[in-house]
C-alpha cells in the first residue's frame, strides 16, 4: 500500500517505540493532538502521556531537556514545531549537543533526535518555511538527515532513533502528504550516511535534498525530452555527507548542479561546491552550479514560488553548465 | 520564629463587569460616554471582521488565519489606552490591535494572504510589526521602552503575549530588563486558556501568570480580559505608572479563544464542546453591551445600525484586499538593506530573467511595477 | 474588597549558625559527629587547594582559575546530602562540590591547566561536567531528572547557579519544566554577589532571588549560604520532598565571592574593601569551627593536623597535575562520535602528519600514545 | 603613536559616541569594568551610566533590547562577552536582525552593531575561542566584519555605527594586544565591504580575515625564503564580500589557499572556495585549499595551536596547490 511521509515517519517513531521503551516523544502539541502536521497522531493514545510528551511553548526547554533524557539513559525524540523556530535552539545544539561526548572524554552521550519540518512551498505562514540546515551542518558533532521519500523517511528516524549521537532529522513538509510510495510494514534501517541514486544518468549530476530532490527529477524529465540525461543524487544525510556517492556521480558526467531551498550564501551547497572542486577538479567538464533560494528572508507565501528554485531554474543552470 | 520572612505578595484579580452586565459601581471607571461607544464599535467591528476572514479563509480565498473570537476586549481596549507616538507591539493573533490604532484590515487580509505589502500601519503611529517565532519580541518591547526612557520622551511600550509565549526565555528575560531598568512597558499576557492544543494549566504550575511579575520587582495583575471596563482601568492605571517612571506592568487577561488556534487547527480534538460553551456565556462583546443598555447608551436599532456599518466596511476591505494586484516578485529584494550590495542587485537580474523567461512561455502574465526601495 | 486576591506567598531564610558561632537550637539539624567533621574536612581542604591553585596561576602553572573562596558551604554541604546515583551539575565555579563528591583535585587543576583530561569523575557518580555558557545546563537538568521520574529511580538531580545566570532564559525555562512536570530536581542560586563586576541588586529588581520559585510552582528558600548548617537543613529537606515526589526547589544560598572572579579579573576595579571585609566575617568555615568547637568536637590540635594533611593532600595534587605528560593532540578526535565518520578519519591523518612534519623539525617531540576512543 | 587593537577600538567607540548622542553600548561589564579586555575602558565615566550600561547576565535580553532601542532611533552597540555566547543570541540575528527592514517594507530599521571577541589562541577557557562567523555569513540582512590591524578596527568600528544597518563587529583576540600600529588620531571611516591587499604576491593569493591574516603574512615571509611569492588578501567584511578583490587576486595569481579558524566544513571559507570556482574557473591553475579548523569542538587550550592552523599548515598547503 501507498503511504506518505507523514504516515511513514508516523510508522517509524511507532515501532522503535515498541522495540524500545527507553525512546520517547516530546514537544509542543505532539500529544492528544498528534502533531501540527499529524506525524505524531494517536502515539499518546497507544504509549501514553509519560512517553509522548506535550510540553510547555519552550523550545530551549525542549531540547535541553532532551538532552538531560538522553544523558540520563533515555532515547529522546524532541520535536521543534517548525523550522522557523530552530534558531532558539542552536545553542544547544551548537554548545551542547555536537559537544557533550567529547567534553565529557565519552562519559556523556547524547542518543536523541531533532525532529523538525523543513523547507517551503506549503504557502504557510512566515517563518514557516525556512531551510536552516547550514547552521547545523556547521556545527560539529552532530549528525543530519533530510529524507524525501516515505521508503527512507521510515528507516531513517528508526535508524536516527538508534544511533548513538545526536541527530537532526529534517522533515520536507512540501513532501509530506505530496510524497507517496511502498513502505515496508517491518522496521527496517535506512543507513545514515548514505545518499541514494534516485536517476540514473550520464550528463549531469543533479545533486540535492529534501522537497528539492522533486524539483530536480521534474528537471531532469524534461532535460529528457531535449535528449540531456541527469543523474538525480538524493543526499538523505547531509552530515556526515556521503562525500564517494558525491564525488563520484561528479567525476562520472563531469558536470554539476546543486539545487537547494536555503539562502545560497554559506548554505550546505557552498560546502558540496567546495568538496568537488576540491577533490575532483580534473574530472569537471565546468565549474559546478549552486541553484538556491535568494540571499533576502523568504517572502510571504505569495511570492515563495519565485524564492524556492522551481524545475525551470534548475533546468536554466543545467544550460549554462553544459555549454559552458 | 525558625524562618525570617523577607518578602511578601499577593496576587489580585480585577473585576468589574460582570457577564450579567452588573457591575461594581466602586471599580466602574466611568468613562466617557464616546470612550465607550467607540471601544464598543471597534470590538463589534473585529467580531464582523473576524467571522468573514475565517470563512474567506473556508473558501480558498485566504491563507491561514487566527481568530480572535472572545479575545475582543483584550484586543481593542488597551490600544484605545494609549497615545499614537506610545509603542504598541501585539502578537500575530493581533489584528484587533492593530485595528483599534487604526490600520485598515485590508492590511491584514494581505498579510495573512500570503502578501508582504499587508505590513502597513498608519503613518505617525508608533505601531511595530508583531514577531512569528512567540515572544521574540519581548526583549525588543524593553528595549523599545528604554529608548523613550533614555531619551526622556513621555511614550511607553504596551505590547502582548499568550499564555503560552510566558514559558518562553525570553518572557523572563525582558522582565529582567524592564525590571531592572524600570522600564515604561507594559505586557499584557492574554490568557486565552490554550496555546494550541496545550491548555493553560499544563502550560506552568504557577497559580497564576500575573504572579510571575514578582520575580522582576514589576507590577503584577490578573485582570478579568473579558470585561472590557476592568482591562481599561488595569491598563490605563499601567500606563499611567509606567509614565510617572513607576516601571513595567504584568497584566494577565483572563480570556478564551473561542476559535480554532488558526484556520489550520482542528480545536475539536482536544477540547469539549461544553468548555468553549462555558465561556460563551462570558462573551466580552455582549458584556459590554449589556452595560451600555443598562446605562442608556444604547439600543437594539443602533445595535442594528452598527452592525450595517460595519459589515459594509468589512465588506470593503475585503473588496480593496481582493482587488489589489498582485505583487511583483521583484518586490521581495526591496529594503533589505538601505543600500543593496552586489550580490542582491546580481540575484534580482537573475529573477528578473528568470521572469522575463516566464512571461515569453506565458507562465506569467503582466507584472505590476515593482514596489519599495532598491537599492 | 476591590480586588480579589488569588494567591499569596512569602519568601522567607533560613539560618541557623550565626557568624559568632551560635546556634539556632531548635533549628539545629544536629547532623552526626562524622558527618560534622567530614564537611568541616572537606571544607578546609578545599580552601586550602584554592589559595595554592589562585598562586599557582599567578606563577604562571595553571590557565584561568576560578577561585571559591568564601563560597566553601555552599560549594561542599549539598553534595554531602547526596546519593552517588543523584545528578550533581555544578557550575564551571564547581570544583568544591564535585571534590566533596570525591573528584581528584588533579583533575580540576589539569581542566584549568587546558588539558582536556581533566574532565573525570569518580566512576559509579552520576556527576555531570558543568556548562561554560552559564545556565545552559539548567534545561539539561531538568531532563536528568525528569529521566529519574519517568523510570521510577529515585534518584534526584541538583544543580548550581549563580546571582548572575539566574537573568538567563535558561533559568525560566528549566524551572517551567520543572515546575510543571514537578521534578525531583533541586536548583541553588549559589548568590554571591557578583556576577564579575556586575552586583546582585543591578541583575534584577527582584527582592530575592527564591521568590522567583513562585512563579513555577516550584518551592523557594533563601538560606545563608556562609551557614553550613542551614544549607545542609534546606538541602536535605529539599531532597527529601524530591524523593517524595513532591517536585522542585529553588535554594537561594546568600553568600559571598571573596576573590576575583576569576584570576583574569581585578575584583578592585569595582569594589570596595569594606565589602569585601565585611563579608570576610561571616566566613562559613570559621563559623563552622566555631560550632564545632564549641560542641567540643574540634580542637587546635586537630585544626593543624587537618590543615597539614590537607597541604599534603594538594601539593600531592598538584605534583600529579605537573608530572601528567602533555596530551598528545591527536586526542582531540576521539570521543566526537560513537564511530568516526570518514572526514575526521581524513582530518586526524592529517594532523598526525603535521605532527610528524613537526617532530622531524624538532618543534614537537616525542608524544605520548593517544588516548580516547578512536573511532 | 602606535597603539593596539583594544586601543583603537575604544577610540573608535569614544569618538562615534561624541559624534552622535544617539550612541550607546551595552553589554556585560562594559560600563564600570570597562569590559573584561578593556575595550570599553573610561568610557561610562566620560559618557555616563546611561550611555555605558552595564545589563544583566542575558544574552538575548541584550540583543533584543538593541533592536527595540535601534528601531526606537538609537544607535546601540552591544557586546556579547565571547564568542562562544553567541549562539545564544542567533535566535534575534536570524529570526529578526536581518530581517526587520524586509518584513516591515523599510518602515523598521536597525541600524545596530553586535560586538564579539572572535578566535583562539589566547589560552582561554572553554567556549572563549570560537569562530561562529559562518552562523553569520548565512544570515541575510546583515554585515559581518572583523579588522586584522588597529587602524581597520578604528575605521570600521566608526563605520558600524554609522552603518544604518545591522552590522556585526568580532574582534580577534588574538591581536586585542598584539596587533599594534599607528592610527590617526581623528576619527575616519574604513569601507564596510572592502578587502585589504594585505601583501603583494604573484605565485598565490592567501585568502583570510582576522587574526589568520597574521599568519598567512607569516607564511607569506617564509615562503618568500623559498621563492615563492604570495599575496595575502585580508577581507575585513566577511558580508557584503568584496568579491571583486577576491576574484581579481585569484585570476591574477591562479592559485589560492583560504584561512580560517572555524570548523571547516560549511565554514565561510567553503563559500569563498565556491564563488571562486563559480567565477574564475578557467584562470585557475589548480583547486582552492581551504586550511581550517578540524570539524570538532576546540579542545581545551594546552592543544588549541593543533587546532588553529599555523603557517606550516598554510605553507604545507600552497605547496600542495603549487603541485598540483
Ligand atoms: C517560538 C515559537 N514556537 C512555536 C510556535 C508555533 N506556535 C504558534 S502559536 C503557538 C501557541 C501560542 O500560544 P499562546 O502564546 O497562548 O498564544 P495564542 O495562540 O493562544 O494567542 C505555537 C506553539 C511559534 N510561533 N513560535
Ligand atoms: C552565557 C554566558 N554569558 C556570559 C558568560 C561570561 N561569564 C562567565 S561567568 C559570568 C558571571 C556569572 O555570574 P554568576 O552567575 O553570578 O556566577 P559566579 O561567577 O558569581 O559564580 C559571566 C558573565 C558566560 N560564561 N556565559
Ligand atoms: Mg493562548
Ligand atoms: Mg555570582
Amino acid at each position: 500500500m501507498e503511504i506518505n511521509l507523514v504516515t511513514a515517519i508516523n510508522q517509524g517513531l511507532r515501532q522503535a517505540m515498541e522495540a524500545d521503551d527507553r525512546v520517547l516523544l516530546l514537544g509542543e502539541d505532539v500529544g492528544l493532538n498528534g502533531g501540527v502536521f499529524r506525524v505524531t497522531e494517536g502515539l499518546q493514545k497507544q504509549f501514553g502521556a509519560d512517553r509522548v510528551i506535550d510540553t510547555p511553548l519552550a523550545e530551549l526547554g525542549i531540547v535541553g531537556a532532551s538532552v538531560g533524557l538522553a544523558i540520563y539513559g533515555l532515547r529522546p525524540v524532541c520535536e521543534i514545531q517548525f523550522d522557523g523556530f530552530l534558531p532558539a535552539v542552536l545553542d544547544q545544539v551548537i554548545c551542547h549537543i555536537g559537544r557533550l561526548r567529547n567534553r565529557s572524554r565519552g562519559r556523556h552521550t547524547v542518543p536523541m533526535v531533532l525532529r523538525a519540518p523543513h523547507g517551503g512551498l506549503i504557502h504557510a505562514p512566515e517563518h514557516h518555511s525556512e531551510s536552516p540546515e547550514a547552521y547545523f551542518t556547521h556545527t560539529p558533532g552532530i549528525k543530519v538527515v533530510i529524507p524525501s521519500t516515505p521508503e527512507d523517511a521510515k528507516g531513517l528516524i528508526i535508524s536516527s532513533i538508534e544511533d548513538p549521537d545526536p541527530v537532526v532529522f529534517f522533515e520536507p513538509k512540501a513532501l509530506y502528504r505530496a510524497a507517496k510510495g511502498e513502505v515496508p510494514e517491518k522496521p527496517y534501517r535506512t543507513p545514515i550516511g548514505k545518499a541514494r541514486l534516485a536517476r540514473e544518468g550520464s550528463d549531469i549530476s543533479l545533486i540535492s535534498w529534501g522537497a528539492m530532490v522533486h524539483t530536480c527529477l521534474k528537471a531532469a524529465d524534461e532535460l529528457n525530452a531535449d535528449g540531456i540525461s541527469a543523474e538525480v543524487i538524493d543526499l538523505r544525510t547531509l552530515a556526515p555527507l556521503d562525500i564517494e556517492a558525491v564525488l563520484s556521480s561528479a567525476e562520472k558526467t563531469g558536470r554539476v548542479v546543486i539545487a537547494h531551498e536555503a539562502p545560497n550564501t554559506g548554505s550546505f551547497a557552498a560546502e558540496l561546491s567546495a568538496l568537488i572542486h576540491e577533490r575532483s577538479l580534473l574530472k569537471l567538464q565546468a565549474p559546478v552550479r549552486r541553484v538556491g533560494g535568494w540571499d533576502i528572508r523568504m517572502p510571504l507565501f505569495r511570492l515563495e514560488k519565485y524564492y524556492v528554485p522551481d524545475a525551470d531554474r534548475v533546468i536554466r543552470a543545467v544550460k549554462q553548465v553544459l555549454s559552458f | 520564629m525558625p524562618l525570617k520572612t523577607l518578602d511578601q505578595c499577593s496576587v489580585e484579580r480585577l473585576e468589574i463587569l460582570a457577564p450579567d452586565g452588573s457591575v461594581d459601581e466602586a471599580l466602574d471607571p466611568r468613562l466617557p460616554r464616546e470612550t465607550l461607544l467607540h471601544m464598543y464599535r471597534k470590538m463589534v467591528e473585529i467580531r464582523v471582521f473576524d467571522e468573514k476572514a475565517f470563512k474567506l479563509q473556508r473558501q480558498g480565498r485566504l491563507g491561514t488565519y487566527p481568530q480572535i473570537l472572545g479575545q475582543e476586549a483584550t484586543q481593542i481596549v488597551p490600544a484605545l489606552c494609549l497615545k499614537p507616538k506610545d509603542w504598541l507591539v501585539p502578537t500575530y493573533r493581533g489584528q484587533g490591535a492593530y485595528f483599534a490604532r487604526g490600520m485598515q484590515l485590508r492590511h491584514s487580509l494581505l498579510y495573512w494572504g500570503g502578501d508582504d505589502r499587508g505590513v502597513k500601519f498608519p503613518e505617525g503611529n508608533n505601531d511595530m510589526i508583531f514577531s512569528i517565532p512567540v515572544g521574540t519580541h519581548l526583549t525588543q518591547v524593553a528595549g523599545l521602552a528604554w529608548g523613550a526612557k533614555l531619551r526622556k520622551d513621555p511614550s511607553v511600550a504596551l505590547t502582548y503575549l499568550g499564555d503560552g509565549t510566558s514559558s518562553k526565555g525570553d518572557f523572563h528575560e525582558a522582565l529582567t530588563f524592564a525590571g531592572q531598568f524600570k522600564l515604561p512597558a507594559i505586557y499584557i499576557i492574554e490568557n486565552n486558556h490554550w496555546a494550541i492544543s496545550v491548555p493553560r494549566e499544563r502550560q506552568s504550575a504557577s497559580k497564576t501568570l500575573a504572579q510571575k511579575a514578582w520575580g522582576y520587582g514589576a507590577f503584577g495583575l490578573q485582570v478579568d480580559g473579558n470585561d472590557a471596563l476592568a482591562v481599561h482601568r488595569a491598563v490605563s492605571e499601567a500606563v499611567a505608572r509606567a509614565r510617572r517612571g513607576e516601571g513595567p506592568s504584568v497584566l494577565e487577561c483572563e480570556t478564551y479563544r473561542l476559535g480554532h488556534h488558526t484556520t489550520a487547527d482542528d480545536a475539536s480534538r482536544y477540547r469539549s464542546p461544553e468548555e468553549v460553551e462555558a465561556w460563551r456565556k462570558k462573551d466580552p462583546v455582549l458584556r459590554l453591551k449589556l452595560y451600555l443598555q443598562a446605562k442608556k447608551l444604547w439600543d437594539e436599532a443602533q445595535e442594528s445600525s452598527l452592525l450595517r456599518e460595519a459589515e459594509a466596511m468589512v465588506q470593503e476591505e475585503i473588496a480593496a484586499y481582493e482587488s489589489t494586484p498582485p505583487p511583483n516578485p521583484l518586490n521581495m529584494f526591496a529594503d533589505n538593506y538601505a543600500s543593496a550590495p552586489w550580490h542582491l542587485i546580481e540575484q534580482r537580474a537573475e529573477l528578473e530573467e528568470l521572469l522575463k523567461g516566464k512571461q515569453s512561455r506565458r507562465e506569467v502574465f503582466e507584472l505590476p511595477p515593482a514596489e519599495g526601495r532598491f537599492p
